[in-house]
């Protein structure tokens, strides 16, 4: 089945206001900032975001009113330091109260790969005697019942994302996925959740992800949208194709200390572009082509034949 | 002096970390530390980063974040977060670093909440990975800035678990293993004593016991053979100048 | 680190008398026939044999007398059927009694998880209902403290082996591999044992492996030996290498139902030949041509560049 | 007759599977069942095979186990086999394959020990997968060979759970969902009533309800209804032969 559509529809028919969405699941490479940013032109409310480290883009979605929720580990700014948006929210409610549910990165990824097993929980030893359970009724307080001395754990209960937002390498119209480098939650999220959409830097013909089906990130049938998004993780790094873009990260975490800052950088990168074709030409071609991969590190093929 | 606090911290976590180790790598220093370890001493260091990366050698350049591209290539494993955690949590790890905004006499940190977590001052990123860390890696290092208002009697959130109250606290909450090791500051080195308690174990050459004592929030301890903390090698400082040559990180 | 040694070595270095073995982990493909043979030769006892179906070589240790207990989901012969020296060890005591504990395929994978994540357990809602709980004091029923009212929920125990031995297709002198193909169980095995030998069809150099570091399956820092031994997997597939020798399983069905034909068909095949080479040479070279690779099927490779 | 039992058996399972369903596809018929229903009347079909495959297209060539190369050379994904049991845990997989050695009214499979468990006459493999996929798909299709020792009023040990007493016995025990959909044999098809106890709704073309009565261990409900089951078309047979010239499954 042809599921490629562009990210505006893919946005319209799969996330609805009060979805619950995984996205961010590398960390640091690979977010999906196109997927996020028309979250924002759609003017999306009362979103939960689930992630493990946010670098940056979980602040924009707040600053902008989407959220409601967020369930993570870290919400900041890796390079640069906090994140203002999200500060102000719960801070001081800016533009509105969120509710945040703490986890760490282990019992983020031990919430996704629960709901991936149909697990209700995941029991861990991790942030015992922390104040993270305080803050986040999702780890609970337990004993392990296999012991006879009933040892303190934390169980995870498992969180199953309505869709996970994935940036790709590449994929095929159908939603075979290549994803390489360091991989994060993703597979968990994409495993976990009811519905998955694949935002791709290339479109490829079926044959060239069904050539290595190990490196296939998830079951298409899971695949509810394909878009073909060059660019779209745009300033973070997708291997293989582009480098991470330090400045941006800087230059956001200064303008965006009042929320007039941040709505000056809302205006020009977010709500004063249609789309990323036009977030890339405002960007600049020299600075984009500064970024582009400027050597090869191909992989050694494997064969399956037999 | 011909080294910036930042050098002298770099190249003191590096000495932390013993050759054929496994090293949880976190953000910003110990990025460093790992790559003057790896070219020093401890050659046989594997690193993990928990985005899902496994090195057996320093990245070929400076990186922003973990998860950079030059960071991936040459990587010994590309792999999925709870794997890596997972193996910490078997006790596969030997040693983690992380930072935080708040530490207590306990060696436990706050990166979450600044005053109460219902109405707080400051709401900081979080965990990320360090509750983990802290929490599963057989000993850990903090690396954060001297500051009164940073060293604080007890924390306002427990993030990342020190020693939390002292002595058998880990084991009673349940903990498998671990504990701070160490917290290279910017004015000093402290270590733990039986009871969990930090002590000044060493005052960089720039600075003095009573500097240390003014810039942190307790009646700290100090070592009877408190000294000052050796500086960096040339060699130490060579490795980092060159792999951080604009400072992003060490100035 | 070079761990490069033969399979003789590896066995008598890492494989003590009553270490718990996982092996088998692909179900059907890249089964570790030459180092069960190995431990058949140098006469290991009191193992505990790990794995999810085992196509024959379970049967093979069982018959051996190497085992003492098994944690399985299935012990026979994939294509022929019943495995013979499984039916006498447990309806006759023959050669000795031996423990079974009865998993089921994601039972039995949820306890290698568990032990990979550090966790005592992990709840599952397979097999409640049957029987296998009270044959598998590993498999706990329970309640799940997360509902009020208290739904049925099976706890899976942790189970990580001593070694688990995985069968690759290519690996380094410091235990990188690389494992293409069905996996199995494998990565939860590798991950959960205390530590991991490498049985490999071709030793190569280590760029290769470190060219795609997404297809490294376990962190080398845990393999403890590796070994190039072609043709180590055979009977069983090696994806890229060769197929299934399906006349063999029948063969051995056939011939092992007896004790005596078994201890007919031991001699001929593991305890009159020295290694695999022999063994091989005992197959006979055209046998063997036949099952070679036919025709290549390459991945189409990533580049992990900058 | 111009086509076996199994031809028979294979052509009945495959109309039991609807285009675009996911199919947690078991060994021997169902392997063939699966190319079946691609091949006619289920193109969009997806299989998942436990040792970590999933397939949009027939294998090319006969499988003798689903490891087997031809099995994985164009696979939709290969992968890890947790992650195809925890989506079958979580409702994605619509029908599965099973067989057994003993089956009873209620459609509760033992594949594991006839006899008592703790002094078994015979012991048989094991789950393998069939305990899970009996307990996790949203409907179960039983193919296995008719006779009198193997269709028992109560299996000696429950190795795969159909409906266990019959009523809402799946909800009590906490089953998720699922049960059986159908018991495909040499001689009939049966299926379930609501109490989820089978009858017989269609015999082999070349028997008779009596003969199917005989051969089954308990007193087997007839459906009013009940017909010879539809033969296999040429179709059907052709693409059998095609996959399995040898007749190695299905003769």
């Amino acid at each position: 089945m042809n599921k490629r559509m562009t990210l505006r529809e893919a946005v319209e028919q799969f996330v609805p206001d009060g979805a619950s969405v995984a996205l961010g699941l590398c960390l640091e490479s690979l977010i999906p900032f196109a997927a996020g940013h028309e979250l924002i032109r759609q003017g999306r409310r009362h979103l939960t975001l689930i992630g493990p480290i946010s670098d940056m883009l979980f602040d924009q979605l707040i600053g902008a009113g989407c959220v409601d929720c967020v369930m993570a580990a870290w919400v900041g700014n890796v390079s640069a330091g906090l994140a203002h948006c999200f500060r102000r929210a719960v801070e001081q409610g800016l533009p509105h109260p969120i509710e945040v549910r703490d986890h760490s990165n282990f019992t983020m990824s031990l919430a996704l790969l629960a709901a991936a097993l149909g697990a209700p929980f995941i029991p861990t030893r991790t942030v015992l005697g922390t104040d993270l359970p305080n803050t986040n009724p999702d780890l609970i307080e337990s004993t392990n019942p296999l012991t006879e001395a009933g040892e303190p754990i934390i169980l995870v209960r498992a969180v199953q994302p309505d869709v996970a937002i994935l940036h790709v390498q590449r994929a095929d119209e159908e939603g075979h996925a290549h994803m390489w480098g360091n991989l994060g939650i993703s597979v968990e999220a994409a495993l976990a959740a009811k519905a998955v959409i694949v935002v791709a830097e290339e479109v490829v013909e079926r044959d060239v992800l069904l050539s290595d089906p190990n490196r296939i990130i998830v079951p298409a049938h899971k695949v509810v949208a394909v878009v073909e998004e060059p660019g779209g993780a745009h300033p973070s790094p997708v291997q293989g194709y582009y480098g991470r873009d330090h400045d941006v990260y800087h230059e956001y975490h200064r303008r965006t200390r009042t929320p007039e800052g941040f709505q000056a950088w809302l205006e020009e990168w977010v709500l004063g572009v249609p789309d990323r074709t036009a977030y890339l030409a405002r960007l600049g071609a020299e600075r984009w082509q500064r970024l582009q991969r400027r050597r090869s590190a191909p992989s050694v093929p494997v064969d399956y034949g037999y | 002096m011909d080294y910036t606090p930042q050098e002298l911290m770099v190249a003191a976590a590096a000495r932390e970390i013993k050759d054929g180790e496994v090293v949880f790598v976190g953000m910003r220093l110990p990025l460093i530390a790992f790559v003057v370890a790896k070219r020093t001493h401890a050659p046989t260091a594997v690193g993990y980063f928990e985005c899902g990366i496994v090195r057996e050698t320093p990245s070929p350049e400076l990186l922003y974040t973990m998860a950079d591209p030059p960071n991936v290539v040459g990587a010994a494993w590309a792999t999925q977060l709870p794997y890596l955690m997972g193996l910490m949590a078997s006790g596969w790890v030997d040693v983690g670093f992380i930072g935080g905004a708040q530490v207590d006499k306990h060696g436990n940190l706050n990166t979450s909440y600044i005053g109460s977590f219902k109405a707080p001052d400051v709401r900081l990123p979080g965990s990320g990975g360090a509750a983990d860390i802290a929490s599963l890696a057989r000993r850990l290092l903090i690396i954060m800035a001297h500051e009164r208002r940073r060293f604080v009697e007890q924390v306002d959130y427990i993030t990342s678990p020190g020693y939390g109250e002292g002595g058998e606290w880990r084991q009673m909450v349940g903990l498998p293993r671990g504990g701070p090791s160490a917290i290279i500051t910017t004015l000093g080195i402290l270590r733990f004593d039986e009871r969990g308690e930090a002590y000044l174990a060493s005052y960089h050459p720039f600075t003095t016991v009573d500097e240390v004592r003014a810039n942190t929030g307790w009646a700290l301890n100090v070592a009877p053979d408190v000294h000052p903390t050796p500086p960096p090698t040339e060699e130490e400082l060579r490795i980092i100048r060159e792999y951080d040559p604009h400072g992003f990180w060490t100035r």
